[in-house]
């Protein structure tokens, strides 16, 4: 498949700037280093040229941004999606969060983008910049005196090895190749928490959750996350809070917010990526994933606008919350 | 020195129209059970919000049970099945957290089933107190 | 009994068939083509399995009647799949005997000459597994 | 900050016996909010009452809290002592001792300290609650009956006897529905025309009622007791109030081979058409799809000839709109189609027959006028075979046929069977049977005398393929009981189709916001206490569209549903239950979470401008609670993630400020 | 000057961790670092930053500060505050070294906070010089010397010793403590490595930023600055800056009621969020992009205006690393002001 380049975004979306079709761009910004990547809201093509980049650093899903900026911004707004991206896209038109006539969807081909920590353990730390060139990508550091060169496919986020869609499933207009729902290997790591004992597991989320500094990056980036107010902000929810101050606050905030996400969440990974602790919260989600496509059948959320969610639907012969454990056995 | 016989304590959420009635009954025929076993009327138990149950561990409970009206015969005629939906997912995950599984129990109690009811009780009670204290998510603060 | 008991289980579970299911309606059976050939018909396979009244079955040269047309497959209203439970059965035997009910051997005696090629080779891959 | 009187009773040594009621009333005074706590010997007797509405005067009490014994016996009570007094009914709790405490417990200390702490429980939430008012709102005194099938039909007429307007909604040019269609009716074997007709005409001429006939509902808003319905009535060409139903025009209509729907498709009819003679309203309707002047703009003759000059080519289809304070559903059912069934020989061969085709068959109006013929060739049939359950009770495929059992077949089987017989001694008759399900009045006498007194051959067992060779159908079949396979040639074969409700049923749930089950049938409000009611508030059920039914419980469930909808219509006001969900506007995030869970429909959308902290304006969807419709189970509460949505009387706070309590 | 090898380095954690509680850096499974309790065995991390700073240290992100008991109609008053032990915090670079000064601007003037200053008190810090700077750096930008840092006790790692140099009282004191395991040095080898750090230092890609459009009294002139927008446009609202950042000191105080009694603690706090300095009459600072402009102004501006021109940043590149659009100071300084189209 051939790759997508900054300059045919860049084409396509000075074009629909020139044709008065949209009124602004929300795009990748250029970063110091190549590989920080600012989500930018571009107003005009030169702006667009001086700023606009995209590479294997883009991962950011713009799904949540369409909330408020359909609200504050006139006029289209032309959005670049990933398939991934569009499950969250179709997700919150489901849940008629913004005006699907506001914006303008242009799907994009995505091969996987690159995890900049698994880059800086292959070439080292002070990265100064980063250039694609193929499938490589070469990477200056301060230390080294020429490029490392990378395979890119060697460094993918873990959300894109495990990557459960090329498939677009929302777009005005796709750019190159449609893809296919891909069978992914993403409950494995699940699975392999799920066979450990409960002490086991207990002690790896004890471990994890407590490196939680409670940032509200996983929620603020989160495109199921979009609540008006949130109830953890919210004094009169009886929940509010604003720091672990221990591990049951901890533990707390990270299963009501997945609670919260059940059955809307596609699973785009971006409160993994975000997290500044590395806690791989994307488990906590997937476990619900999991476990709705093993009781409920298979559902992804965002496949299709209006889709009923699995927590919010019944059916008369569903099995019984204690049956739970009798299926998956006694382990331990 | 002798020990406290440690008994724990339990919160039972009760729909109105089944499982409460059923308490009720267990009490009319005075079927006994722990009285570390406290009720909280609710009118459907899909009125049961995953933050009561964790706010239950927070300030101390050591079990949680839910109980509604059979599969079917909800006054509201579908809210068990939403409870059944949520608790499912939401027991799995504190599983997957390495919370204790019998900590947490849905039953469906009908109005009639007053033993059931009780027996019920006894049983959690039982198998709550054979885990012993809550550790996994309690909040030391909330100790007294 | 508790031997039947065993064998019931061996052969629901080897067959993947809930006979519980079954209704009595007899729809199985009156669709077999092979009825007249059997001794104990797809409803009473059904029937007996569920019963645990399985011997006679096994020695029963109905086993080797059934076609595995699977007919009464599609035609039983609750979704039973006889065919399979006979098929369970049939292994069953098959298994005690250690062997096949007939040798390749046994075989060139029994066949008209006008059979098909095509029907000896299926038949082989159905009654040597 | 509330104040809050306790009042612990003793229930004579009910509670006093094992609770130290002293010690709980001592125990509760310094609990926050509290300034009155005393003990009484039966806080329910007239004198406790009157003690309570002393001590709201005296102590300015805001809130009580008995401790007595459940809620389920004495809250009224308490509530209406309250209220007595000059308190908001709402601003009671109950904190239950006897039954969940006194009566469980025989030790004394336990009884004591669990009184105590349920005490706790119920002051912390009375320190959360607020007044509640029911709301109220009017009736519109006019009922809609969708369906005019003798569900519908007996459902208006019972509504009107009572003084109510009633509207029927029928999509067919005439009511009557399957019952119309049939020849004899089981047990008692009287003409179902006979029966039927006359309350036809019952309707037509009840001044209460009035027919919407060849028309859909197309749109429902509003709530029980204030619907909003918009009903399409289509063109038929013909003008209702002039047309006189005197068939000229029928009559002369070129246009003479359109498939006769009435009679299944086994006659014809013309492009012109009155279904059947007792139609009511006896009007003709042009069906647009056969007529060649509407098709074409030639011919014209039905015009040149009506007298009265009621046809109109050009009409249009017209919407009506309409309050209704009541729906009644009443779209009963067809037989499943036999496509699937290909075993059966149904498409193969016009032997083949489903028993509402037979009906026809051997109805006098009926396409042979009532004479049992084949219809392949028109001859007398002298072998029947009855094959029952085809696609009732069939799990194997859910495409092919229905899990459920259709209850009519096992009787109006016995009743073709059994009249064949009587007609024709001659013929043979086999009814091929899984169970004969016969319980009812007189049934299975009924299925009996079919057997003994008209030598109808009953054989255990299922028929597994027919085959039409030359003028005859292979009937291959298993007698189970003699272990027998049985070869048949037969000369028809009847299959009793399983019958599934109607297809306009599943979009019209949707409009009423009505729950069905997995079948298309409607829900209803409790399967054994509430069995004519939806639980949509003010929508009733009627007939086989809430499950099959034969045609007396047809007829009893629609006067149940009549009489449900008479004590609505009877009120002027409807008080709803204060305890009800209600949406912070300010949190809502307008997802439809809530909308999708609510067994009501009670949850509705609307776009509201917000003034954002800013100063500029938002315009955001928000969810908006009917409190006439919600019924207050909670069920939307937990599926809003941001919290937006409350429900009174047991708000998150007040749940865990009890969770707080007991856990102390 | 004086040094100890690197081989006996587990020996001088021991040491040092007889009389007080020793922290360092710990490398996490994750590639990370992170503060943690030495005991036998822990190794020193050699990554450069942790993701937290040290300012845990004296600034939890949750602290209990004092707790109530009602009892009838009475309120009881419990202090909470306990006298705390030495504690040595291990490794510390130039950047979190300079966090702890600005921090003592807010902490340690008057009014004092007790809190504070009691861990500040008995806080014993060593800090350790930089060798392999990375591209996120710019405490250059703020006058630090990453070769130099300060502390009370200041450390050079060399291929095969560890140079240490006391600068306080507090840090001869422990440096005697060691000193069985210390033995003079000469200057040579950290020389040789500051040089050697300093080229590296010249490479860095953030080495230009200056701080010349910012400092006390620009508040007219770039409070309006029309780039607010699009640099804030896209922010998340969430913390990940505030939390990771060393020197960013707000908190809220709140209540918990535990069911036996209040406990009154406060908790980093974030101007970030919606809720920040929530009055009475609503918010002060109502949209993202206030919000926004604030943190930056408070660093860049407003601290420097009250605090003789210091600014509350020191570059360490917390935020640039860990913000999840990768906005950052650093962008924000290039955009407004006089560093603009650099």
């Amino acid at each position: 498949m051939q790759k997508i380049t900054r300059e045919q975004l860049l084409e396509k979306a000075c074009a629909l700037l020139a044709s008065g079709e949209v009124s602004c761009v929300l795009g990748w910004g250029a970063g110091e280093f190549g590989y920080d990547v600012t989500p930018t809201v571009f107003k005009t093509a030169e702006e667009l040229k001086e700023g606009f980049v995209f590479g294997d650093f883009c991962g950011v899903n713009f799904s949540k941004y369409l909330v408020s900026k359909t609200q504050k911004l006139e006029g289209k707004i032309l959005v670049f999606l990933k398939p991934c991206d569009t499950y969250s896209f179709n997700q919150l038109l489901t849940e008629h969060r913004f005006d699907r006539e506001k914006v303008y969807a242009v799907g994009i081909p995505c091969e996987g983008m690159a995890d900049i920590a698994k880059v800086k353990a292959i070439a080292g730390e002070g990265i100064v910049s980063i250039e694609a060139k193929g499938e490589k990508l070469l990477v200056t550091t301060l230390y080294e005196d020429a490029p490392v060169e990378i395979d890119a496919k060697d460094v993918l986020a873990e959300r894109c090895v495990n990557c459960k869609s090329k498939k677009h499933v929302a777009y005005d207009e796709l750019l190159g190749e449609e893809g296919d729902v891909l069978d992914s290997a993403r409950f494995d790591e699940v699975a392999r928490l799920e066979a450990m004992t409960p002490d086991e597991r207990f002690a790896f989320w004890q471990n994890e959750l407590s490196k939680c500094i409670r940032c509200n990056a996983c929620r603020d980036a989160c495109p199921a996350c979009t609540c008006e107010k949130c109830v953890f902000d919210n004094p009169n929810s009886g929940v509010e809070n604003k720091s672990p101050a221990n591990s049951f606050e901890e533990k707390m905030f990270h299963i009501i917010r997945a609670f919260h996400v059940a059955g809307r969440c596609t699973d785009c990974g971006e409160c993994s990526r975000v997290c500044p602790q590395n806690i791989p919260l994307h488990l906590l989600n997937r476990k619900f994933i999991k476990d709705i496509n093993e009781f409920y059948g298979e559902y992804q959320a965002g496949a299709e606008v209006g889709a009923r969610a699995p927590l919010v639907n019944y059916t008369t012969e569903d099995l019984e919350p204690g049956e739970v454990f009798d299926r998956r056995g006694e382990n331990a | 020195m002798q020990v406290n016989e440690y008994k724990p304590l339990i919160v039972a959420f009760c729909c109105n129209w089944c499982s409460y009635a059923g308490a009720d009954l267990a009490g009319n025929n005075r079927l006994a059970y722990p009285a570390d076993v406290k009720i909280i009327r609710v009118p459907c138990s899909c009125r049961v919000n995953p933050m009561f149950i964790l706010r239950a561990f927070q300030r101390g409970a050591d079990g949680v049970i839910i109980c509604g009206c059979h599969p079917g015969d909800c006054h509201y005629t579908s809210g068990n099945y939403y409870t059944r939906r949520r608790m499912a997912a939401l027991f799995s995950m504190l599983d997957f957290l390495g919370i204790e599984r019998a900590r947490t129990r849905v039953e469906w109690v009908s109005a009639a089933e007053g033993a059931k009811f009780a027996a019920t009780m006894n049983d959690f009670a039982e198998k709550v107190a054979a885990l012993g204290e809550n550790k996994r998510l309690e909040d030391l603060r909330c100790k007294k | 009994m508790e031997n039947n008991k065993y064998l019931r289980e061996e052969i629901l579970r080897m067959s993947g068939v809930n006979t519980s299911k079954c209704m009595k309606c007899g729809k199985c059976s009156a669709t077999c083509p092979a009825y007249d050939e059997m001794e104990y018909h797809p409803h009473q396979f059904v029937g007996m399995v569920e019963m645990g009244d399985i011997e006679p079955l096994l020695k029963s040269e109905s086993l080797y009647k059934c076609l595995s047309c699977f007919a009464c497959v599609e035609r039983c209203p609750r979704g039973v799949e006889p065919a399979k439970v006979v098929e369970a059965v049939r292994l069953v035997a098959v298994r005690r005997q250690g062997a096949n009910r007939m040798t390749a051997n046994d075989v060139p005696e029994t066949i008209e000459e006008d059979t098909p090629q095509q029907l000896l080779v299926s038949a082989f891959r159905k009654y040597t597994k | 900050m509330q104040r809050v009187g306790v009042f612990v009773c003793w229930c004579g040594s009910n509670i006093a016996g094992t609770v130290d009621v002293q010690a709980v009333s001592e125990a509760l005074k310094n609990e926050p909010g509290v300034v009155y706590s005393a003990n009484y010997q039966y806080m329910c007797s007239q004198a406790g009452q009157e003690m309570i509405k002393a001590a709201v005067k005296e102590h300015r009490l805001t809130g009580i809290v008995v401790c007595s014994c459940s809620p389920r016996m004495h809250e009224a009570t308490f509530r209406k002592t309250a209220a007595a007094a000059g308190l908001n009914p709402y601003m009671v709790e109950i904190a239950n001792i006897r039954e969940q405490c006194s009566w469980v417990h025989k030790d004394m200390m336990t009884g004591t300290e669990k009184a105590i702490i349920l005490g706790k429980a119920a002051i912390a939430k009375v320190n959360l609650n607020a007044p509640l008012t029911p709301g109220e709102s009017p009736v519109t005194k006019r009922a809609l009956v969708i369906g005019g099938g003798i569900a519908g039909i007996q459902t208006a007429l019972d509504i009107a006897d009572a003084g109510f307007p009633v509207d029927i909604v029928e999509k067919q040019p005439t009511i009557g529905g399957k019952m119309a269609q049939l020849d004899k009716t089981f047990p008692t074997l009287d003409c179902a025309a006979c029966i039927l007709t006359p309350k036809m005409v019952d309707v037509a001429q009840n001044e209460k009622i009035r027919i919407f006939s060849y028309s859909e509902v197309t749109d429902v808003h509003g709530f029980v007791g204030n619907f909003d319905v918009k009903i399409k009535k289509k063109a038929r060409y013909v003008k209702e109030d002039i047309c006189t139903g005197c068939g000229a025009c029928v009559e002369k209509c070129p246009m003479k081979k359109v498939p006769n729907e009435f009679n299944l498709g086994m006659d014809n009819r013309h492009a012109i058409y009155i279904p059947f003679a007792q139609a009511v309203p006896k009007v003709a309707t042009i069906d647009p799809n056969a007529c060649n002047m509407l098709k074409n703009g030639k011919c014209g003759v039905c015009a040149k000839v009506c007298a009265a000059g009621a046809i109109d080519y050009k009409q249009k289809d017209e919407i009506i709109e309409e309050k209704y304070g009541a729906i009644v559903v009443a779209t009963g059912f067809n037989p499943i189609s036999m496509d699937k069934f290909d075993e059966f020989a149904y498409s193969q061969s016009k032997d083949v027959i489903t028993s509402l085709e037979f009906e026809r068959l051997t109805n006098a109006a009926g396409p042979s006028a009532g004479k049992l013929l084949r219809p392949s060739d028109g001859k007398h049939p002298h072998t029947i075979v009855f094959v029952q359950c085809v696609g009732s009770r069939c799990a194997a495929c859910a495409e092919k046929g229905k899990e459920y059992c259709s209850k009519i077949c096992c009787m109006y089987t016995a009743k073709h069977a059994m009249l064949t017989r009587d007609k024709y001694p001659d013929t043979e008759v086999y009814v091929f049977y899984i169970d004969a399900r016969t319980p009812g009045k007189n049934f299975d006498e009924f299925y009996r005398r079919a057997v003994e007194e008209y030598g109808v051959k009953y054989i255990k067992g299922m028929v597994g393929k027919v085959v039409p060779e030359g003028d005859k159908l292979k009937v291959q079949a298993s007698d189970l009981i003699a272990n027998k396979q049985l070869h048949i040639d037969a000369d028809l074969v009847v299959l009793a189709a399983a019958i599934e409700p109607d297809k306009s049923a599943r979009p019209l749930a949707t409009m009423l916001t009505a729950s069905m089950d997995t079948n298309d049938f409607f829900t209803e409000a409790h399967p054994k206490l509430r069995p004519v009611e939806s639980p949509t508030a003010g929508v009733f059920l009627s007939g086989a569209c809430q499950g099959p039914k034969d045609i007396p419980e047809t007829v009893s469930q629609a006067g149940a549903a009549a009489s449900k909808v008479i004590g609505l219509l009877a009120k002027d006001k409807l008080t709803g239950n204060p305890c009800v969900a209600s949406s912070n506007e300010l949190m809502c995030n307008g997802c439809s979470t809530c909308e999708r869970v609510c067994p009501y429909g009670a949850i509705t959308y609307i776009d509201k401008e917000f003034r954002m902290p800013d100063r500029t304006t938002k315009i955001r969807r928000v969810a908006v609670v009917n409190p006439a419709v919600c019924q207050g189970c909670g069920a939307c509460t937990v599926a809003c993630p941001s919290g937006a949505m409350d429900l009174n009387g047991f708000k998150n706070s007040q749940i865990m400020a009890e969770v707080d309590a007991i856990c102390k | 000057m004086l040094k100890c090898s690197l081989d006996k380095l587990q020996a001088l954690f021991a040491k040092i961790a007889e009389n007080a509680k020793l922290y360092l850096p710990i490398d996490n499974s994750d590639g990370t670092a992170s503060y943690g309790e030495w005991s036998e065995g822990t190794a020193w991390s050699n990554a450069l930053n942790t993701t937290k700073s040290p300012k845990d240290f004296f600034f939890p992100q949750t602290e209990d500060l004092m707790k109530f008991k009602t009892e009838g109609k009475n309120i009881e008053v419990i202090d909470v505050r306990r006298e705390c032990e030495d504690f040595v915090i291990f490794g510390v670079r130039a950047c979190d070294v300079k966090s702890f000064d600005i921090l003592d601007r807010v902490f340690l003037t008057e009014p004092r906070d007790s809190y504070y200053a009691m861990k500040r008190a008995h806080g014993i810090i060593v800090s350790v010089a930089c060798q392999k700077p990375a591209e996120t750096c710019f405490c250059g930008t703020f006058g630090i010397d990453a070769t130099e840092p300060a502390g009370d006790v200041t450390a050079w790692k060399s291929e095969d010793a560890l140079y240490l140099r006391a600068n306080t009282e507090k840090g001869s004191a422990l440096l005697d403590k060691l000193a069985d395991l210390l033995e003079e040095g000469s200057d040579e080898a950290v020389t040789a490595q500051k040089e050697k750090t300093k080229k590296i230092l010249d490479k860095l890609p953030l080495k230009e930023l200056t701080t010349d459009a910012f400092g006390g009294g620009k508040t007219k002139e770039l409070f309006d600055d029309p780039a607010w927008d699009a640099l804030s446009a896209t922010c998340l609202g969430c913390g990940t800056c505030t939390f990771v950042c060393p020197t960013c000191q707000c908190y809220d105080i709140k209540d918990f009621n535990t069911g036996n009694g209040v406990v009154r603690y406060r908790c980093w706090d974030s101007c970030m969020y919606s809720e920040f300095t929530r009055m009475a009459h609503g918010n002060n600072r109502l949209t993202q992009k206030e919000r926004f402009r604030q943190r930056f102004m408070h660093k860049l501006v407003y601290f420097p205006e009250n605090n003789d021109g210091m600014f509350s940043c020191v570059g360490c590149g917390r935020c640039l690393a860990k913000c999840p659009i990768s906005m950052n100071i650093v962008k924000v300084m290039k955009k407004i002001g006089g560093n603009k189209g650099e």
